[in-house]
């Protein structure tokens, strides 16, 4: 069953288009990544996904619903991040009582046990939280709300190493214990890669890849070698990235449509063929010019 | 896929007999923190291999000759890219077959020794 | 007695809402406590309202005006017919009796620049005895009845058979009023227009002997009753 | 996958408890603002000199309508802060749509409403405590009665809804274009200064009259109640369009 379907999905503000006619549906229980450079319409996406914001044009189902304005999106649906807004009034704890009455399938125990081992104040104040706090206090609130659908945008910002870790292991458990559909936009996507099933990658408010995260690892691969040999190889073939080391050598990136006694030739050809991590990739298939930030200082 | 080289590591050491069934795909998944999936499709590259096999419903388990079969697998795939890098390595360093070969019989010497 | 019965129902509704509370309310705050303590006080105040009156903070008659002026009728109907005896006593405010008055002549003198209504009655008899009486008309101030504040209208004295009609003292009368809110005022038809005061001007009521003469002074007007 | 339909009125309900939590700190200005209008009170809110021969008589008035004024600002500028960006943002971190958090507010006012219009009504009786004790005055009061009392509170009450509304509709104005904020004042002051040549008196003070001077009881509660209505209806409609956390 498809959790969110969207068709064309345009959002336009003054004199640009944040999303530009996106396509894609993402299955039940699954965890999304949503990955893409700044700006690339992330945030506009999950945001209209939860309701926040009224798409331009195009149409958006969650849970085969509009989401703008509809109660039973947001009743089944958390969107985090480091800005969600909560009343300065109430301390932590009221906080997490009062998401304890709004969502049916709140886990009070979780939420105290991680509150506790993340050494929250019940008395303090969200306001008054340092930035790595704040976000995992909303975390906290992701996980424990136990949404069919949980949004996760950017949810590490300001966190420690020690932090990030504790919360993928965290929502991993929980998500083993409690399938759900997860989206999770982050800019390390090396960090989250393991607990993606899917990935779903955009570059100005387009779909440029929607696959399972194993794919995407053995989906191109990265050749090393003398220039001539690489360009010779990477013929007709995708290029996805391309970087010039020293005189003669080369590094290329390409579309991995190889089959292994071709692989074979090509090391027997003295050319070093790597694997090229999903981060990696997503920068190569997201940078602006194929050279990188080498083209910017190339021409001078 | 590290999954795979994982239980087949445990294989060799014999942490799994021969007809024990295996960690889940969420026994793996919550042990490596990976998503479930990843975890399954490693399972289900060694249950294409042979070295597992399914009972529906009940999970993985490992096949009668699994050993032989990883011994073989590391042997004609593993060992042989390796050894194929070496030879590629030797030839750039312009060594004779015989320096290669005095280097391998040195090399096993030492790991007897210890 | 009136007043328990609001006292009880927000009481009530202060309990409801606390018992609400108590189930969501993990803490108490300071709001909540200053909430609390300002109803507190509110409702003490109005319980105590009523019985700090002590003979100083009175609820006051209200009267209309409606009321004032056909009380005002009244009272000049029963002088003109002579019959004092059926007016209320509270508009009576001087009464002197003159025993033994042995003039044959009265003349009647007034150094007060207002001059009052004299109404005069002739008794059967000679007893030389002269009865005075004086009397005011109600003094409120929007609505509320003020009467017994008003004090002497006028005074008299008698000498060489000359009764003579004198201003009272000045007098000062200053009232504090609590009114209600404009948005009882508005439905009560004590809409404000500023203040209402009516001070109803005094009356004089002679009773003389039967063969007493008389004697009107300059700008003295005597009505004669039942004549 | 089954969903259990989300009802409405429950999580209205749920949303003006969880506001009537939050905006808490809205009740002590409330008191903070009654007990200002109170000192002011204390002077007196009137007085009246006149005389008549012999007698000179003078009048202070006291009364809890500054109280009543006071309190009628702080709804309307209640109502405002409740449609301001963060109050908005903070609904939509939990479970809500733009009409569920309309309605929700809508209640907290007439919840705020209520509180105020009692509360107000009963400073009276404080400020006559205070005069006596304090000022150590002679007072005079009317005789008035439960139902003198009820009517007042009653009114009172709506009165202070009505003005909330008003700010409600006012704040979402805001929140649609911050040119309201200098529209608003000037269309406010402009009616006052501004005499048309069909009417002989200022917009606003018709307006006042429309209201404040209604001797029927029936047709204020139509009048003030079918504005309310009018007020939050525009909003809702307005709201209704509106995005949040952009």
């Amino acid at each position: 069953m498809k959790v969110i379907e969207c068709k064309d999905l345009t959002k336009a503000y003054i004199g640009k288009n944040a999303l530009n006619q996106l396509s894609f549906s993402i299955e039940e229980n699954k965890i999304t990544g949503l990955v893409g450079r700044n700006g690339a319409g992330k945030t506009t996406l999950l945001k209209i996904i939860g309701g926040f914001l009224k798409e331009t044009s195009g149409t958006i189902q969650v849970f085969s619903e509009r989401p703008f304005n509809s109660l039973n999106v947001s009743a089944h649906s958390i969107f985090v991040d480091d800005k969600m807004s909560f009343p300065p009034a109430l301390q932590l704890y009221e906080l997490l009582e009062a998401a304890g009455s709004f969502y049916p399938n709140w886990d009070m125990d979780l939420a105290e046990r991680l509150f506790d081992y993340f050494s929250f104040d019940r008395k303090a104040y969200h306001q008054r939280l340092s930035k790595g706090k704040t976000s995992t206090f909303n975390m906290i609130v992701g996980l424990a709300a136990r949404c069919p659908l949980t949004i996760f945008d950017e949810p590490t910002t300001g966190m420690d190493a020690v932090v990030r870790k504790d919360f993928y292991r965290a929502l991993l458990k929980d998500y083993l214990a409690f399938p759900r559909t997860i989206i999770l936009s982050s800019h390390h996507l090396d960090e989250i890669e393991d607990l993606l099933e899917d990935i779903l990658l955009i570059n100005d408010g387009k779909k440029h890849l929607h696959m399972p995260m194993e794919e995407l690892k053995e989906w191109a691969i990265g050749i090393k070698g003398a220039t001539a040999t690489v360009l010779e190889w990477s013929d007709k073939k995708e290029l996805i990235y391309k970087n010039q080391i020293g005189a003669d050598t080369l590094y290329a990136v390409v579309k991995n449509d190889f089959d292994e006694p071709s692989l074979m030739k090509a090391s027997l050809a003295g050319l070093k063929i790597t694997s090229v991590s999903a981060s990696d990739l997503c920068v190569y298939l997201t940078s602006e010019s194929k050279g990188g930030i080498d083209n910017v200082f190339s021409d001078r | 896929m590290q999954i795979a080289e994982w239980i087949e590591t445990e294989i060799m050491k014999g942490h799994f007999e021969s007809d024990q069934k295996v960690y889940s795909q969420y026994q793996l998944a919550e042990m490596y923190t990976i998503n479930p999936a990843t975890a399954a499709k490693g399972l289900n590259l060694l249950a294409d291999e042979g070295i597992l096999f399914k009972k529906r419903g009940l999970g993985m388990f490992v096949s009668v000759n699994a050993k032989e079969m990883i011994i073989n697998k590391r042997k004609n795939q593993t060992l042989k890219r390796l050894v194929q890098e070496v030879v590629l390595e030797a030839a750039r360093l312009q060594m004779s077959e015989d320096e290669l070969i005095e280097m391998i019989k040195a090399v096993q010497n030492e790991e007897g020794e210890q | 007695m009136s007043s328990i019965i609001p006292i009880l129902l927000v009481a009530l509704a202060i309990a409801f809402l606390s018992i609400n509370k108590r189930k969501k309310f993990v803490t108490v705050k300071i709001t909540h406590w200053l909430l609390f303590t300002y109803v507190g006080v509110l409702l003490l105040s109005m319980a105590a309202a009523p019985f700090v009156a002590d003979g100083k903070l009175h609820a006051r008659e209200t009267v209309s005006e409606k009321e004032i002026s056909q009380a005002d009728n009244q009272l000049h109907k029963a002088l003109r017919a002579g019959r004092i005896e059926d007016i209320d006593e509270k508009y009576l405010v001087n009464q002197k009796n003159f025993d033994n008055y042995q003039g044959k002549t009265l003349e009647i003198d007034t150094i007060y620049g207002n001059v009052p209504e004299l109404h005069v009655e002739r008794k059967q008899v000679d007893d030389g005895k002269i009865e005075v009486f004086c009397f005011a008309g109600a003094l409120t101030i929007d609505t509320l009845d003020f009467t017994d504040m008003a004090g002497e209208p006028l005074s008299y004295v008698l000498e060489n058979n000359i009764l003579t009609i004198k201003p009272p003292k000045e007098r000062e009368v200053k009232v504090s009023i609590v009114k209600n809110e404009f948005t009882i005022n508005q439905f009560t038809g004590a809409r404000e227009k500023g203040s209402h005061i009516i001070v109803n001007s005094p009356y004089l009521y002679m009773r003389i002997p039967k063969n007493l003469e008389l004697i009107e002074g300059t700008e003295m007007s005597v009505i004669f009753v039942g004549e | 996958m089954s969903l259990v339909i989300a009802n409405l009125v429950d999580i209205v309900k749920k949303q003006y408890l969880f506001k009537l939590k939050a905006n808490i700190d809205s009740f002590s200005s409330l008191i903070w603002i009654q007990l200002l209008a109170l000192l002011f009170s204390l002077g007196g809110v009137g007085s009246t000199l006149a005389s008549s021969g012999y007698l000179s008589i003078e009048v202070k008035y006291y009364s809890a309508d500054l109280v009543i004024a006071f309190t009628m600002i702080w709804a309307f500028v209640t109502a405002i802060i409740i449609t301001t960006k963060p109050y908005r943002n903070q609904d939509f971190t939990y479970v809500t749509n733009r009409l569920s958090s309309s309605l929700a507010n809508i209640i907290f006012l007439l919840t705020a409403s209520i509180i105020g219009g009692i509360t107000a009504m009963l400073v009276n009786n404080l400020l006559k405590i205070i005069a006596y004790f304090i000022f150590n005055e002679q007072l005079y009061s009317f005789q008035s009665g439960f139902r003198e009392l009820a009517l007042g509170i009653s009114m009172t009450i709506l009165y202070v809804f009505c003005i909330s509304a008003f700010g409600y509709l006012v704040g979402t104005l805001v929140q649609v274009s911050k040119l309201f904020i200098l529209f608003v004042p000037v269309l406010f002051f402009g009616t006052i200064l501004l005499k048309t040549s069909v009417q002989k008196e200022p917009f606003l003070t018709s307006i006042f009259k429309f209201y404040f001077f209604e001797p029927s009881l029936l047709l204020l509660l139509l009048k003030i109640l079918l504005t309310s209505c009018l007020f939050f209806f525009t909003s809702i409609a307005i709201l209704n369009r509106m995005e949040v956390r952009r």
